[in-house]
């Protein structure tokens, strides 16, 4: 028998760079984030424009590195570290949303007197977080890329710190994030306490082929009760529409582009992975988040005047119809859910660049009504914004419909014939409010022109969101098969 | 057969043209100006294709001719399929001859954002000619629904008053029809495993699916044709909506619903079409009666003539869902023949709209006077809408009405009295209009026609006496592809288990709609 | 082992108790004294279940530093808290009842707690006898958990670089002691030497 | 009488939600919610630790370790944030957390 320090030595000797290499942009960012720390302490505050755009090389230079990685299932650190197709696709999506969100938020730093320094290293750390998060195989990975996503975006709320709006956001986000976390690991201490482990492939290994003890699944609903906070699906979305209007406007553009990919990612490792043996038990919870989520989501947005609270009401009917797709519980749902997300990403970090161009006479306007003949005042940015807008709300041959339709077809193909129509009704629910702005845009008088500004990175991702949804018809082909390619990994065992 | 996508290129001619309109740049004079030009070159050119296209149409057969097909969606199984056949290229034909009438009728009417409008109108005719053309449900649906955005900015936009309500009560009332089917073909998707829709033709159904997919289908149909109770959007839009606006509404968009109704709802689903026949005739024929009625009693040009498109469609649906060989012809004929003379009516009511800015009918009076040429072409029209022999809209009512006879007269009977009603609303409305005093300084010096006027008006009168004189020009291309439906229906009826026809329905659906 | 039944229940009642002044007490800073004792009483129960070092980290962590930076951030704000306590109790039956159906449904759990078949195989890291409960540890944390420990270290960067973000403010016009400008003082650049011609005055 | 691990699962059961009905009581003192925060990671430490004893696994413990550091850094945000709240505004008090108010 040998004792534990011979052991660690064995496994010590045995070290090989193989075992580390697919974390290898997580490991590039955390030591990039570092650099830049230094970096950023050592020029002070002049230096965030610099190191705004060196945060997004850095999630270029980690993209880069995890196109350049193999995307076969494989496990490092001690299986607690996974890296398949579908970590890798989701990765890859939350780098281009945290470049994107960086890209059209480093004016608005200036503008809005925040631009310290601090700003890219806590989206750097956030955005580290997501790929952890991403990349969990293992309660424990889960928890620590969640906290530490968390923690970043706790802080990135309440930034602007001398606005109350500002700081109530943040301590809003921090008590229901905490809370969440809370139930989390109450959840994750009964599974640990049910099947001895904490890992995924072992719980998985643990519940094929056996009835779950009642441990596990009311640990399992703590555990989908803390990330349905994540995820802000209903009844755990009471944060999102005052974090989405009180934090600042880029924060918000991050919160509604990327982190909810990465949870969501979460969600479906977690529910496809370690629990993927006893879906029964938890389709039913998930149906009801997602009606709950789609039907709120869309009656809620009606009264909303303020655009980032439309949004946030949107986001929480979005995430309903992606929970659609998990539900459905097959590999056709989930590439359908990657294809939804990737497309409500694109289409809000569109909408997104669009409402940060929005002030006038210096200040930040967000009323809906602010956008009274914006068709008049910059017809460009209207017929965009016209555009998003008709995509969110799923008309065709807009790429949103595109989503829509991958996504209850999932769910007929697997019976979830009620969520379906739910779901079809819920949509024409949204689309009035998606209408309202068009209504607003069009049809009102107009009110004064927007500050013109000289916001190049802005148009660019408006173009390029605008012209990937209306040119998404000619090819919806490839995206499909993406999210097809990404989702089988999850059913390869 | 002719060796380029004529089909297609018909499809995106509109949208290269409304790109190029995007493109212009310069005064505001100059763009409205060229925006203009290009919007009615390309959508004459549009035309000519068409007529090339109904030129080289084969009338003999009932498959479909002009055939696409290319690879959209492979690995879904969804691919671009365009082609058409007897049903089809007549609707084809009607967009395009619609498209540069509207063009030219909203040329001075239209002053404001015209390039928007003219890149509106040219994007609405892709979607017009893609929805016929299309031969994938899929695709189908997407020009279908895709209608809704260009028709939406332009009532919302160039709209009267209470455009902003028109313009949301349209978009939401077809959306959620609409949906409904997406979802009714999704289904069909996974049950039958394919989008096309000669294979889900081929592939019917079990019976309880059909029924509720039926439903589905018709809740879409239903409210874009639209059938009485779901009509109420009809007049709101028609009477907001620009003419042109107008004119494309009555003159195509409705007849997307009978279309539907053609490829989808009678093939695909035989036993639930004839489970709901009765409940479609006396939807008929309620609004026939119905809608004839509140004609009647309006005060508005437009509304007393969207109301009467409401009739006639009346008489569409249940030519249709007769399932007979007239019926279906003459539900086919009366939508093209109404896709005409609505087009011209409302056209008709645009003129001296543009001149007086009512539509208020007591503004007007004794125009005979002061404009004989707009009250001859006015009579022609009036006289095709209420379906005088030797118009193109006595064929369809008669045809359908024919059918109606021969499978049950009762509603037949009623709907005869809405030929009646319809002949007095629409005499009505011309004496009021044309005879008697007139009464209004301002109503009695407008202008009569403008040559521009004259040359709209022209081919649409041509075209409704032609129709009228020789239907059998449009007949004998569409009846080898009605017999085929009609073929594919009776098929559809003849399950290994007749005796399933004879039980009676499952308590529930259906039934409580009669 | 009456001992240790008898530690047991004097820990678990006054860490019960002790919890539910930390959400009762009319002050603050009473609740922040009640949350210490609870910590305490906890790191009591960790001793009885052999986790040692868990419980002393309990302590210097949760005592040393959490529950005094409670107590100084009570201390600091100043805060009038009978305004918050207004309509609370409007929350009290809602509270009960909601806590009563979870804590009724996780007693009706543990009292016949279940675990899988299989869960002797699965532990990852058995309690090895013999050896102690920090070397196991301390074994564990650098080798099989290297990377939640990596990552537990960003976390408290970011929790450094966050309270520091948010809280640090520079204020102008305040004086401060730079040691190194002091130092590199020189007499050139702090003394000027005039020549004063006599009788002209300075 | 044994003290088994139903015994400690309940106290960790009774802290937790002794935890989430503070949250409840004090939906307006943002310090005493995060000291309910804190009872309920405590609760959380408790179970790991119970199950790691009974279990005769170190996992559960490495577990608690980390949810201990987390929970500091989660304190040290979590305060800085009330103080930069309290600065702006001058108290503590938190409109109730509701989406619903238009």
């Amino acid at each position: 028998m040998l004792n534990l320090q011979q052991e660690r030595e064995i496994i010590m000797s045995e070290f090989s760079w193989a075992y580390i290499t697919p974390a290898l942009p997580e490991m590039f960012l955390a030591i990039a984030g570092m650099v830049l720390l230094i970096a950023g302490v050592f020029r002070g505050n002049e230096g965030t424009k610099m190191l705004c755009w060196a945060t997004i090389g850095s999630f270029a230079l980690a993209a880069t590195f995890l196109l350049g990685l193999d995307w076969e299932r494989t496990t490092s650190f001690g299986g607690m570290f996974i890296l398949d197709r579908f970590a890798g696709f989701m990765k890859l999506f939350v780098l281009l949303g945290l470049m994107v969100t960086m890209a059209i938020s480093v004016r608005y730093l200036y503008q809005e007197q925040m631009a310290r320094f601090e700003y890219p290293i806590l989206v750097l750390f956030a955005g580290l977080g997501m790929m952890l998060m991403i990349s969990a195989n293992n309660l424990l990975s889960m928890y620590m890329g969640l906290e530490l996503q968390a923690l970043s975006l706790y802080v990135l709320a309440a930034f602007r710190r001398d606005h109350i709006k500002s700081a109530e956001a943040g301590i809003k986000y921090f008590i229901l994030g905490a809370l969440a976390s809370g139930m989390l690991l109450f959840g994750a201490s009964l599974i640990y306490g049910y099947t001895g482990s904490v890992g995924f492939d072992t719980i998985a290994a643990t519940l094929s082929g056996t009835e779950p003890g009642l441990g596990l699944i009311i640990g399992l609903v703590f555990v989908l009760t803390g990330l349905a906070f994540k995820i802000s699906a209903v009844p755990f979305h009471m944060w999102t529409p005052d974090v989405y209007e009180g934090a600042p406007t880029s924060v918000t553009a991050l919160f509604a582009i990327v982190p909810k990919v990465a949870a969501m990612a979460l969600l479906i490792r977690l529910l496809f992975g370690p629990f993927g043996p006893i879906i029964g038990e938890w389709q039913q919870i998930i149906w009801f988040l997602s009606m709950a989520s789609m039907a709120l989501g869309a009656f809620a947005a009606i009264a909303q005047d303020n655009i980032k609270r439309l949004m946030a009401y949107s986001s929480i009917g979005n995430m309903g119809y992606v929970l659609i797709g998990v539900v459905s519980g097959t590999m056709e749902g989930i590439s359908a859910v990657v294809v939804y997300l990737v497309l409500y990403m694109i289409m809000t970090a569109g909408v997104f660049s669009i409402i940060l161009t929005m002030r006038r006479g210096g200040v930040a306007v967000e009323k809906i009504g602010d956008l009274a003949g914006f068709s008049r005042t910059n017809p460009l940015m209207a017929y965009a914004m016209a555009i998003l807008m008709f995509s969110m709300s799923g008309i065709p041959p807009l790429a949103g419909f595109f989503g829509k339709m991958l996504i209850f077809k999932a769910a007929v193909a697997s019976g979830f014939y009620i969520l379906a129509v739910l779901g079809i009704l819920t949509s024409v629910v949204a689309a009035f409010y998606y209408l309202r702005v068009v209504k607003v845009m069009f049809f009102d008088e107009p009110a004064d022109a927007f500050d013109p500004q000289p916001a190049f990175s802005k148009q660019a991702v408006v173009f390029a969101s605008v012209g990937f949804i209306l040119l998404f018809i000619l090819s919806p082909d490839s995206l499909v098969t993406t999210g097809m390619n990404a989702a089988s990994a999850l059913f390869a065992g | 057969m002719i060796d380029f996508p004529i089909l297609s290129l018909m499809t995106a001619l509109p949208l290269i043209g409304a790109l190029f309109i995007f493109l212009i740049r310069g005064g505001a004079e100059t763009v409205a100006r060229n925006a203009k030009f290009t919007a009615f070159y390309t959508s004459t050119f549009t035309f000519v294709l068409s007529l090339y296209l109904l030129g080289r149409f084969d009338g003999s057969t009932a498959d479909f001719q002009f055939v696409e097909q290319a690879d959209w969606f492979p690995s879904l199984g969804i691919s671009y399929h365009m082609g058409v056949d007897g049903i089809s290229v007549f609707f084809v034909a009607l967009s395009a001859f619609l498209t540069p009438l509207c063009i030219l009728a909203s040329w001075n009417s239209i002053k404001t954002r015209v390039k928007e409008y003219m890149i509106a109108f040219l994007v609405l005719e892709t979607m017009m000619i893609g929805t016929f053309c299309a031969l994938d449900s899929m695709l189908f649906y997407v020009f279908f629904e895709g209608v809704l955005i260009p028709m939406f900015l332009i009532i919302g936009v160039w709209g009267g008053p209470r455009r902003v309500y028109s313009a949301f009560k349209f978009f939401l009332y077809t959306l959620l029809g609409s949906v409904l089917m997406l979802l009714a073909l999704l289904t069909l998707y996974v049950e039958v495993g394919t989008t096309d829709i000669q294979t889900l033709i081929e592939n019917p159904v079990a019976r309880d699916l059909q029924m509720w997919l039926w439903l589905a289908f018709f809740a879409s149909f239903a409210v874009k044709m639209p059938m009485w109770p779901v009509h109420t959007w009809l007049p709101d839009a028609h009477v907001e909506a620009p003419t042109a606006g107008s004119v494309i509404l009555a003159g195509v968009l409705l007849k997307m619903g009978g279309y539907g109704f053609l490829r989808f709802s009678l093939p695909m689903f035989p036993e639930a079409s004839l489970y709901f026949a009765d409940f479609v005739y006396w939807l008929s024929v309620v609004a026939i009666i119905y809608t004839s009625l509140v004609a009647l009693v309006q005060e508005d040009m437009k509304k007393l003539i969207a109301y009467s498109s409401v009739a006639h469609m009346g008489f569409v649906t249940l030519g249709i869902f007769t399932a007979t060989i007239e019926g279906i012809e003459g539900g086919i004929f009366q939508m093209i023949s109404h896709g005409v003379i609505s087009a011209a009516l409302f056209l008709s009511v645009g003129v001296i709209y543009d001149r007086l800015h009512t539509r208020d009918i007591a503004r007007y009076g004794g125009l005979v006077k002061n404009m004989p040429k707009y009250a001859v072409v006015f009579m022609v029209f009036m006289l095709g809408s209420v379906g005088l022999p030797g118009t193109s809209g006595f064929v369809g009512e008669f045809l359908s009405l024919l059918a109606a006879f021969s499978v049950d007269t009762t509603v037949a009977l009623f709907a005869t009295t809405g030929i009646v009603l319809g002949a007095l609303y629409m005499l009505m409305l011309y004496k009021r209009v044309m005879f008697g005093t007139q009464d209004n300084e301002d109503a009695a010096q407008m202008l009569d026609l403008s040559p521009r006027e004259v040359g709209i008006f022209v081919p649409l009168v041509l075209l409704v006496i032609f129709l009228g004189v020789f239907p059998n020009f449009v007949m004998d291309r569409i009846s080898p592809s009605v017999d085929k439906l009609h073929g594919q229906y009776m098929a559809g009826l003849q399950v290994p288990d007749m005796q399933v026809l004879n039980v009676e329905p499952a308590a529930g659906e259906g039934d409580n709609y009669e | 082992m009456i001992i240790s039944t008898l530690a047991f229940y004097l820990f678990a009642s006054i860490l019960v108790l002790s919890a539910l002044m930390v959400i009762t007490a009319r002050n603050p800073v009473h609740s922040v004294l009640f949350l210490i004792l609870a910590f305490f009483n906890t790191a009591g129960l960790f001793v009885l279940l052999g986790a040692e070092f868990i419980a002393m980290i309990l302590v210097i962590v949760y005592v040393g530093a959490v529950a005094v930076l409670f107590l100084f951030v009570v201390m600091m704000l100043d805060i009038s808290f009978s305004d918050l306590r207004k309509g609370a109790m409007q929350y009290v039956p809602i509270g009960l009842l909601l806590g009563g159906v979870l804590l009724a449904e996780l007693f009706a759990l543990y009292s016949a707690w279940q675990f899988a078949p299989q869960v002797e195989m699965n532990r990852a890291a058995p309690i090895v006898e013999g050896v102690s409960n920090t070397e196991s540890l301390g074994a564990l944390l650098y080798t099989e958990y290297v990377f939640a420990f990596q990552i537990a270290g960003l976390i408290l960067l970011v929790s450094m670089i966050g309270a520091i973000v948010l809280s640090l403010r520079t204020r102008g016009g305040v004086r401060k002691q730079k040691v190194a400008d002091q130092f590199s003082r020189t007499v050139e650049d702090s003394m000027e030497i005039k020549k004063v011609n006599s009788g002209s005055g300075a | 009488m044994e003290i088994g691990l139903n015994h400690y699962l309940m106290l960790g059961g009774l802290i937790f939600t002794i935890g989430v009905f503070g949250i409840f009581l004090n939906r307006k003192n943002v310090i005493i919610i995060l000291m309910s925060i804190e009872l309920m990671l405590l609760a959380v430490n408790i179970n790991f630790v119970t199950f790691s004893s009974f279990m005769g696994d170190m996992a559960g413990q490495v577990f608690a370790m980390f949810i201990l550091t987390v929970a500091a850094a989660e304190a040290a945000i979590g305060l800085a944030i009330l103080v930069v709240f309290f600065r702006s505004k001058g108290s503590i008090a938190v409109e109730d957390i509701s989406g619903m108010k238009g």
